[in-house]
């Protein structure tokens, strides 16, 4: 048994845990933390299977972004830790029957269909260089722009909709607004009330 | 002569049409346009009658309207001119004129005059066009058009809740036999391809069909299609068991029940069977039933007419009987006879439902004969009329009905009918003891009319209208027989318009010998000496009172209920009726079918959409289950199937 | 590459961010934004009419039957477009970044129907999905309208996953990501071979995540929530323009990469097919809520198009394009009537919100009337030639008891269109306390067509067979 | 032969009128009597016109329009009619301008849109006797829904959303299976003109599910028993004019479709079949007569009424089936006689629901016992009404008995028992009719309390003129046997095709 | 040496645990969405893995692409709770059941 191999069953161990823990724990500051877990432990993994550029990508952007926001919003919300309702122990069964049932279909199916079960999963890719960062900025600019140039869309239409989604005008705010004070006429400086007639 | 015929014939419906566009006119027009039209119709019978026996041309088939002329069938509007139905015009204009203008005064008071006449005169025109049909379709038109009239006549007086029921049932009854009559019509179309009478008469036994099987019977065509026929006469000349309907019809004005329940449409039944005479004398069996029908409705229902009281339903039942004589003598194929009969019966019958009308009249709507007496002496025309009217009925030497009634018994006995002969005997008796029953309490005894009024001149007992028509009828009621019963046996009268001409022959050569000769001879047969028995008898039991029978309270009901055929029409068929078919709406239709089957489906899938509707349980957990399984459904039955 | 520019996705996204620009310094006047925007839109729809790039990109494909899809496309949306302004308009609660949202989904419907790749369809997809989430909980002070959005968001992303997977097998499995690419690789397989079987994994999953997204059941289960939740004018577009991309996504997708599986999926999209219609007349029957019971009804009508495309025969394929025009015109009409109809100046919810309508507004009731009986398939209607291309389909492939079950679910489902035009026709309402915009134009232009097109089906019919025909030409 | 399209003016001017009228939104109500009337009369005159250039010596068909409507689909904007059509076709413009007449005299709010909706009617009627594209002829009849729908759910009584959504899903289910059927013949045939199936050869099986589909649709909407219970409740609830169109027009598109296809393409399992369809119609002429006499409610009396007449009908066709081998003639004779039936009942129907209507608007009521003794009030109308119900129980001499004795005669040439139980219609049919009269019209009616006056003149030209006519087809029935006789033996000759 | 199998049922375990961390969570939304995210992640081994073994690099690519989207969607997921809770004040998945029938 070799490190790589060692080193996979460690950390993929690590990784089922703690995605366990991200789906069990009660308070959702632990899952995120979790989950933070399971994002460093698949970049190691990631980088076993030779993809570096990707697993630093997950860090930088997963960790250092997403999660970041992710906790972020869970101080913002104040949310109370809820406990274990009585309707999550009515449900486990079902959740863990769908569960098994699930991952017996999809394992023996990976197990069954593979011919070459043992084939090694570590396998560099060369494109235009030893280097993956090399190799995939070249696809990347090269074979998919048109993808690439969507994605720009994506995050685009990502900034776009979280902004107008969470935007709201604080009324008790004083602000000027430059265009109506331009705009402004004479009568409507000026209102003229009819008095009462004696 | 079929122009004048064809005259004849729309007379008398043009007088209707006429009376309809001059509905809010006076009513002096109203009277000149009906009995103008019917006298048209009368004198111009009475001239074609002449000229046709003058001629003497045979008989004449005209068509002159098409009710379809197809590949497949084609039928007509037609005229068929014989002596049979020249004769048989006759009576029905001369019956007709005089009841229309006996009416004139019977209804004047009358808020609808002019419906009355409207009615009237269109009966005439239905009856007239089933003695003219030359064809099936136009007498089962006509049929049905005279049963028209009289259920609109019946319920003449539309406010009067018992005519109202009356005509209903008279035209149900009707329509039973109709049944029967309409089958025969179409299988006769079926078989022939024609309903024309001459083509049928031609071929008669050569047709379509070999033999017809009803409920599990059969018969060879042409019985099956005599024996549907007869089955509509037996209803139309209320013939048992069809005949409840015409006592309760009397419930009309009293000319109507002279004019159609007494002296022509009920005896439809009987001109049909001897216009068809041809026919039936080919049919095995079918006379055999028709000659017990007619003497067990002679018979039964005349003594049905003992336990009444109503003035006019002691005459209807004795309508009934008397059309069980003719009808028995249709059935020993002694169709002359039935048709002197017919029209002997029509004058005098007419006769006694017009003095019974103006008996009615004079005593304010009153008919129960218990209430009436002492007549004689307040209406002397009336009460001779009447007298001469009962003694032709009860068959009194000499008169008319003497000679047909007398006739047809004795050539029934003749023939070797024992039974039925037997039965019409008896009914001599019986009709003798009914119609001495009214005559005695009506026209004797204590007078019941007011006191004011019983000291009124007897002179102007009633409208000289009303006196008229019953003067005029008195002369055929009592003279008619003698006059034409000669060249009646003989075959004169009627040519060859009926069948069977032979066996009047031998019946007039073997035992009549001439019309003198059977009025001497009657005197010494037994069924004078009942007749007698039944005078004297009478006289002592409703005029002397001189004893009392106790009928039995037994016999007396059943003859009450007319056999229980009274209750089985008032009581149990329209209860039967309601609750049935009630039942079948409430329980079938609806329950079963509408709710059952369909409301039951809608609410069914209604009741699923609700139940259903609860899966969408809106927490995401659920959602997301449900899509999971279903991915993984597909996959296991992916895996499974291939 | 020049040409590309011409291309109506480029022109929409640079357009959209010129607009959110220019929107910044047009504080007051929204109407000049939307201008803007529908000239943008017509623009593109202008070259998606003219324009076809000879040049081509493997992974993206320029036809004439996609050029003529997003025609169709944008048509749809800029009449959606003039609905939605309208509504919001009246409720007081216009966004331009509504619209700017929209043309961001707009494009990512037009990239899933060029995408000639799965990595394109994916990112169509969620180009769409994305703009829709946003869209769905536009309504920022509704709850219902953020539980929607909710909903939708995590059920979404999770058929996102699936289809992730699904691509991942197909990938792993084929070796490639072009449908081409993966058509020939199908073609090549030894089907007793053991990849055959990733590879239908991989399809399975792959249809039960556009099943999601087209809303057919059994996977249709966030449809009337969401349809229920969001702003009717974001229900409208969420029923016509994702569904007309969706619809040529498994066109693309069945008939070019995965055509050698045709038993497969054939067996599987009947299923769906039949689901979907029981699913969406059966539920449909009780709901009250007017949105939930179009949400059904367009359940049902999905059945309808998959079943039509499931015979995978020339008439199917017609039928199903011809249904899915069809549908989607009769879906804008009869939401584009109740967007017009508003009532205590907030959109009608309820069915029997439309009580007494055909009084107060005959106008409208006989829009009502039009698009209710359309969508019953009543003949001359234009409902009625696109259910019976179907049912000729299906008997013409000799489908004769499904064609038997479509129909009594068709019966089935006119009596939740009749209960419509009951409350609007033949019910008085008790208090008349409600505000209705007046006549417009367009809709009525809109209703209208759908009783010309019935009586002139040959117009719509000629096209869509044209489509076809375009449609075989680059599928085999 | 005329060389203008007379069949699509037909069909499309009164559909254009009726749809300016809805569209107009209440025009005022004197405008749009007026322009009903006119289009109406327009229309009864050029189908008048039909009638006299129709050539009926030949008996084909004739005033062909045949354009290729969807190409694709090879379906063919084909219109065309034959005798059979042509009676039909006329008795539609007559029953509308009649209803015409009578509506000018009603009030009803937003008029214009009610009589809009009749001549959408009217001309979607025409369309369903001219079509002779199976897909066309399918459109008409199924397009016939909508505006009586609407009729009846607008103008309609108390009950009417219940009675209009059952009424509508009973028949859209009958149809769509008469929908499939049409196709999967179209598939065959690969043609949708409705000729082209007859000389399809289907297997037996085919041809029984066949014929149970369109029996099924064809059967709800003439209606047979069992399927004829959407019938009361839609005749109750409609308003008076809604009535007469559905009673005297609309049940006979089943009794046309029935003869259209199912005898010419449906013969050797109808043959197999012909003796339980045909105690299906005894069981309508006899079971349903019963049940009308149980009736409360004058409609639904005189519509249980239309259910046992139609039985008629519908065993005049089946009897083809049961006489065709064996006697042709009778055969052709009950074919006749259904025909004939279609278009008497079409009027005497007519009739009496508009003497109801008559009779509702005074007393408010349709129950029998509330309205009584009214022929003392109204006279004429009750002379009219009392022989419309003797029409309605086959008196001789009106139209009302031609047919059923046709049909009658024909049953007899199949079995003994078949026309006694068809017979005894005579005595049921007339028992409650004249029960009607009898508890409606007359009696004593002292109080007067709903007080009945004397219908218009308006109210009586329509009853007056339908008086007439059952008359004359009643004592002279030639006219409609000449334009019948060559289309029916062509239509039993194309039965012997098809079973060639 | 690591068998690519191995890797394979790894991604499988985590994309059933996220799956069933859907649809067993009663808790608050916060952990659909992290299980959305161990979702991706696990789709995201599936394809480096397959790529790897195809010797093709579509698969990183396409992992690169993953990541991105996945970013804005989790961008806007995260509004929509913001959204979500300022509405209703809760973002527990129990209570989010005011659409359904």
């Amino acid at each position: 048994m070799n490190t790589e191999l060692i080193t996979f069953f460690i950390f993929s161990f690590l990784l089922i845990v703690t995605s366990v823990k991200v789906i069990t724990s009660s308070n959702p500051v632990l899952s995120a933390i979790y989950l933070v877990f399971s994002f460093f432990l698949s970049a190691v993994l990631w980088l076993l299977l030779g993809a570096e550029f990707l697993s630093i990508i997950l860090i930088l952007v997963y960790v250092g972004a997403v999660m970041v926001l992710f906790l972020f919003v869970v101080m913002m919300l104040d949310i109370n830790i809820a406990k274990k309702s009585a309707a999550y122990i009515k449900y486990l069964p079902v959740g863990i029957g769908v569960f098994v049932i699930f991952n017996v279909l999809i394992i023996f199916f990976f197990i069954s269909t593979f011919e070459n079960i043992n084939y090694n999963a570590i396998n560099s890719i060369n494109v235009i260089s030893e280097s993956n960062t090399e190799n995939l900025g070249y696809v990347l600019f090269t074979d998919y722009i048109v993808e690439f140039e969507i994605a720009g869309l994506i995050l685009l239409l990502g900034i776009l909709s979280a902004i107008v989604l969470t935007y709201r005008k604080n009324p008790n705010n004083k602000y000027q607004n430059p265009t109506e004070q331009i705009d402004v006429e004479k009568k409507d400086r000026l209102k003229i009330i009819k008095g009462l007639k004696e | 002569m079929i122009a004048l015929t064809l005259i004849l014939l729309l007379s008398p419906l043009i007088g209707t049409l006429l009376l309809l566009l001059c509905q809010n006119s006076s009513k002096d027009l109203t009277i000149l346009i009906s009995n103008i039209s019917i006298l048209i119709a009368f004198l111009l019978s009475l001239f074609i009658l002449y000229l046709f026996y003058s001629s003497n041309p045979g008989p004449i088939s005209a068509n002159f309207l098409t009710f379809a002329d197809t590949k497949l069938f084609s039928l007509h509007f037609g005229i068929y001119i014989d002596s049979l139905a020249l004769i048989m015009s006759s009576v029905v204009t001369s019956v007709s004129l005089l009841v229309h203008y006996y009416s004139i005064s019977y209804m004047k008071d009358d808020t609808s005059f002019n419906r009355f006449f409207i009615y009237t005169n269109f009966f005439t025109f239905s009856m007239l066009l089933i003695v003219f049909a030359n064809n099936f379709l136009q007498l089962f038109i006509g049929w049905e058009l005279v049963g028209l009239s009289s259920y609109l006549l019946i319920g003449f007086w539309i406010k009067k809740e018992s005519a109202i029921k009356a005509n209903y049932k008279a035209f149900l009854v009707n329509r039973v036999g109709d049944i029967g009559l309409l089958l025969g019509l179409c299988l006769i179309l079926l078989s022939y391809n024609t309903t024309d009478y001459n083509q049928i008469f031609q071929i008669k036994n050569s047709i379509n069909i070999d033999s017809v099987s009803i409920f599990g019977f059969t018969f060879n065509a042409l019985s099956a299609i005599c024996l549907l026929l007869f089955i509509g006469a037996m209803a139309k000349s209320a013939q048992v068991p069809l005949q409840f309907w015409l006592p309760d019809s009397m419930e009309g004005p009293t000319p109507i029940s002279a004019l159609i329940h007494a002296a022509t449409m009920v005896t439809a039944g009987i001109y049909m069977v001897a216009r068809l005479s041809p026919l039936y004398e080919l049919t095995d069996g079918v006379l055999i039933f028709i000659l017990y029908v007619g003497s067990i409705t002679a018979f039964f229902l005349g003594l049905v007419a003992l336990v009444q009281n109503d003035i006019k339903r002691i005459i209807a039942y004795s309508t009934i009987s008397q059309l069980g004589y003719m009808t028995a003598a249709l059935g020993a194929s002694l169709y002359s006879l039935a048709m002197f009969h017919l029209i002997t019966h029509a004058f005098f019958k007419a006769l006694l439902f017009l003095c019974a009308g103006s008996i009615i009249i004079k005593c304010h709507h009153e008919q129960d004969i218990r209430k009436i007496g002492g007549l004689r002496k307040y209406m002397p025309i009336t009460y001779l009329a009447f007298m001469y009217a009962s003694l032709s009925l009860i068959g009194f030497p000499i008169t008319s009905g003497f000679y047909s009634k007398e006739s047809i018994i004795d050539a029934i006995g003749y023939f070797g009918h024992t039974i039925p002969y037997l039965m019409l005997l008896l009914s001599i008796f019986t009709t003798t003891l009914y119609t001495s029953k009214i005559f005695f309490k009506v026209f004797f005894g204590e007078s019941t009319l007011p006191k004011e009024e019983q000291n009124e001149n007897p002179s102007n007992e009633n409208d000289r209208q009303m006196l008229l028509p019953l003067f005029i009828l008195t002369a055929p009621s009592v003279f008619l027989g003698l006059f034409i019963y000669d060249p009646l046996m003989i075959g004169i009268l009627f040519q060859n318009s009926l069948a069977a001409n032979e066996l009047m022959m031998s019946f007039y050569n073997g035992y009549v010998i001439n019309s003198f000769k059977f009025f001497l001879h009657s005197f010494t047969t037994i069924n004078f000496l009942i007749l007698l028995i039944g005078l004297i008898f009478s006289y002592l039991y409703y005029y002397k009172k001189a004893f009392s029978i106790n009928v039995p309270h037994f016999i007396r009901t059943t003859l009450t209920k007319e056999y229980g055929f009274e209750s089985l029409s008032s009581y149990l068929i329209p209860k039967v009726q309601n609750i049935f078919t009630k039942y079948l709406w409430r329980k079938i239709d609806i329950s079963t079918i509408d709710n059952g089957l369909i409301n039951n489906t809608s609410s069914f899938i209604n009741n699923l959409s609700s139940k259903m509707k609860k899966l969408q349980t809106g927490f995401i957990y659920h959602y997301s289950l449900i899509i999971i399984s279903a991915l993984i459904l597909l996959l296991i039955l992916m895996r499974i199937t291939h | 590459m020049l040409e590309l520019f011409y291309i109506p996705e480029v022109i929409l996204s640079i357009g959209v961010l010129l607009v959110i620009i220019i929107d910044l310094y047009l504080q007051k006047h929204k109407y000049i934004s939307f201008f803007l925007i529908q000239l943008l839109l017509i623009i593109a729809s202008l070259y998606a009419l003219t324009e076809v790039p000879q040049q081509n990109y493997s992974s993206y494909e320029f036809s004439e039957f996609t050029s003529s899809i997003k025609f169709i496309l944008l048509l749809g949306a800029i009449i959606i477009f003039q609905y939605t302004y309208q509504h919001l308009n009246y409720l007081n609660s216009l966004k331009i970044e509504y619209f700017t949202i929209s043309i961001l989904g707009l494009v990512g419907t037009m990239v899933m129907i060029s995408a000639y790749s799965l990595l394109m369809l994916y990112l169509g997809i969620e180009l769409l999905s994305l703009a829709l989430y946003a869209l769905i909980g536009f309504n920022k002070h509704s709850g219902l309208s953020s539980e929607a959005a909710i909903k939708y968001y995590v059920l979404g992303a999770m058929s996102s996953g699936i289809l992730l997977f699904g691509i991942s097998l197909i990938y792993g499995f084929t070796g490639s990501i072009n449908y081409f690419d993966i058509a020939d690789q199908i073609r090549n397989i030894n089907s007793t071979s053991v990849q055959y079987l990733g590879i239908i994994f991989g399809l399975i999953f792959i249809t039960a995540s556009l099943c999601f997204k087209f809303g057919a059941a059994p996977f249709h289960i966030w449809v009337p929530d969401i349809y229920q939740g969001s702003l009717i004018s974001t229900t409208i577009l969420l029923s016509t323009l994702p569904k007309i991309g969706v619809f040529i996504v498994f066109l693309k997708l069945y008939f070019i990469p995965f055509m050698a599986l045709e038993y497969v999926w054939s067996d599987i999209l009947i299923f769906i097919g039949i689901a979907s219609i029981i699913i969406g007349s059966i539920f449909a029957l009780t709901q009250e809520n007017i949105k939930r019971l179009l949400a059904y009804s367009a359940i049902s009508n999905i059945g309808f198009i998959i079943l039509a495309m499931a015979l995978v025969s020339n008439d199917g394929l017609h039928a199903s394009l011809y249904y899915t025009i069809v549908y989607s015109f009769t879906a804008l009409a009869s939401f584009g009537v109740v967007t017009h109809i508003t009532s205590n100046s907030h959109g009608i919810e309820d069915i029997s919100d439309l009580a007494g309508l055909s009084k107060t507004h005959p106008y409208f009731a006989i829009l009502i009337l039009i698009t209710m009986l359309s969508s019953a398939g009543i003949p001359p209607l234009i409902g009625f030639h696109a259910k019976l291309m179907v049912i000729q389909a299906l008997i013409n492939n000799s489908y004769i008891l499904i064609s038997i079950i479509v129909v009594l679910m068709t019966v089935v489902s006119a009596y939740y269109y009749l209960r419509v035009i009951k409350t609007v026709y033949f019910e008085d309402r008790e208090n008349l306390i409600s505000t209705y915009t007046s006549s417009n134009i367009l809709l009525s232009i809109n209703v209208i067509l759908l009783l010309g097109l019935g009586i002139f089906p040959f117009i719509l019919f000629d096209t869509t067979s044209f489509l076809v025909d375009l449609l075989t030409v680059i599928s085999i | 032969m005329l060389d203008y399209p007379i069949l699509s003016i037909l069909i499309w001017l009164p559909i254009l009128v009726g749809l300016i009228l809805v569209a107009s939104n209440d025009i005022g109500k004197s405008l749009s009597t007026v322009i009903t009337l006119l289009t109406t009369l327009i229309i009864l005159i050029i189908s008048v016109k039909l009638f006299q250039s129709y050539d009926y010596s030949l008996g084909n068909l004739q005033f062909v329009e045949r354009f290729v409507w969807i190409s694709g689909l090879n379906i063919f904007y084909y219109l065309a009619v034959d005798g059979i059509s042509v009676s039909l076709v006329l008795l539609t413009s007559f029953i509308n301008f009649l209803i015409a007449i009578y509506a000018s005299s009603e009030d009803y709010n937003n008029k214009s849109s009610y009589l809009g909706y009749f001549l959408i009617l009217e001309g979607l009627l025409m369309g369903t006797f001219s079509a002779f594209d199976s897909i066309l002829f399918y459109i008409f009849f199924e397009s016939l829904l909508i505006p009586l729908f609407l009729i009846i759910g607008i103008w309609g009584g108390e009950n009417r959303k219940y009675a209009t959504i059952k009424f509508f899903l009973y028949t859209f289910f009958g149809s769509v299976l008469m929908l499939i059927s049409i196709i999967y013949l179209a598939n065959l045939a690969d043609s949708f003109a409705i000729e082209d199936f007859y000389y399809l050869t289907l297997s037996f099986e085919e041809e029984v599910l066949l014929l149970l589909a369109f029996l099924i649709g064809f059967g709800i909407k003439i209606p047979m028993w069992p399927v004829h219970t959407w019938l009361p409740d839609a005749h109750v609830e409609a308003p008076t004019s809604g009535s007469v169109i559905l009673a005297s027009v609309l049940l006979k598109v089943g009794g046309y479709g029935m003869i259209r296809f199912l005898l010419p393409i449906t013969t050797e399992a109808g043959i197999y079949l012909s003796d339980y369809m045909i105690y299906l119609s005894l069981i309508a002429i006899i079971y349903i007569s019963f049940v009308a006499f149980a009736q409360e409610d004058m409609k639904k009396l005189i519509a249980y009424s239309s259910v046992a007449h139609m039985g008629f009908v519908t065993m005049g066709i089946f009897l083809v089936f049961n006489l065709m081998g064996n006697n042709p003639t009778a055969a052709a004779i009950g074919l006749e006689g259904a025909m004939v039936q279609m278009i008497s009942h079409g009027l005497i129907s007519a009739a009496l629901f508009f003497c109801i209507g008559i009779m509702y608007k005074h007393s408010h009521s349709r129950l029998i016992k509330d309205n009584f003794g009214v022929a003392q009030f109204m006279p004429i109308f009750s002379f009219m009404m009392v022989f419309f119900l003797m029409a309605n129980s086959g008196l001789p001499g009106t139209s009302g008995f031609v047919g059923e004795f046709l049909v009658i005669t024909s049953s007899l040439g199949s079995s003994f028992l078949f026309g006694f139980l068809a017979a005894l219609s005579l005595i049921l049919s007339a028992s409650y009719s004249l029960k009607l009269g009898k508890n409606v019209l007359f009696g004593d009616n002292q109080k007067n309390s709903q007080g009945y006056l004397e219908c218009k003149s308006n109210e009586k030209i329509v009853l007056g003129t339908l008086v007439i006519f059952v008359l004359y087809l009643g004592i002279s029935p030639d006219v409609l046997f000449n334009l019948l006789d060559k289309s029916v033996s062509d239509i039993i000759s194309s039965i012997s095709i098809g079973k060639a | 040496m690591i068998p690519i199998s191995y890797y394979l049922i790894l991604s499988t375990i985590i994309f059933t645990l996220s799956v069933a961390g859907i649809f067993l969570n009663r808790k608050n939304i916060l952990v659909l969405l992290m299980s959305l995210e161990l979702m991706f992640l696990s789709v995201n081994f599936n394809l480096i893995t397959l790529g790897n073994y195809l010797g093709d690099l579509t698969g990183q690519v396409f992992v690169f692409f993953v990541l991105t989207v996945v970013a804005a969607e989790s961008a806007i997921g995260l509004a929509l709770l913001i959204v979500l809770f300022r509405n209703k004040k809760t973002i527990d998945v129990d209570d989010l059941s005011e659409l359904k029938g």
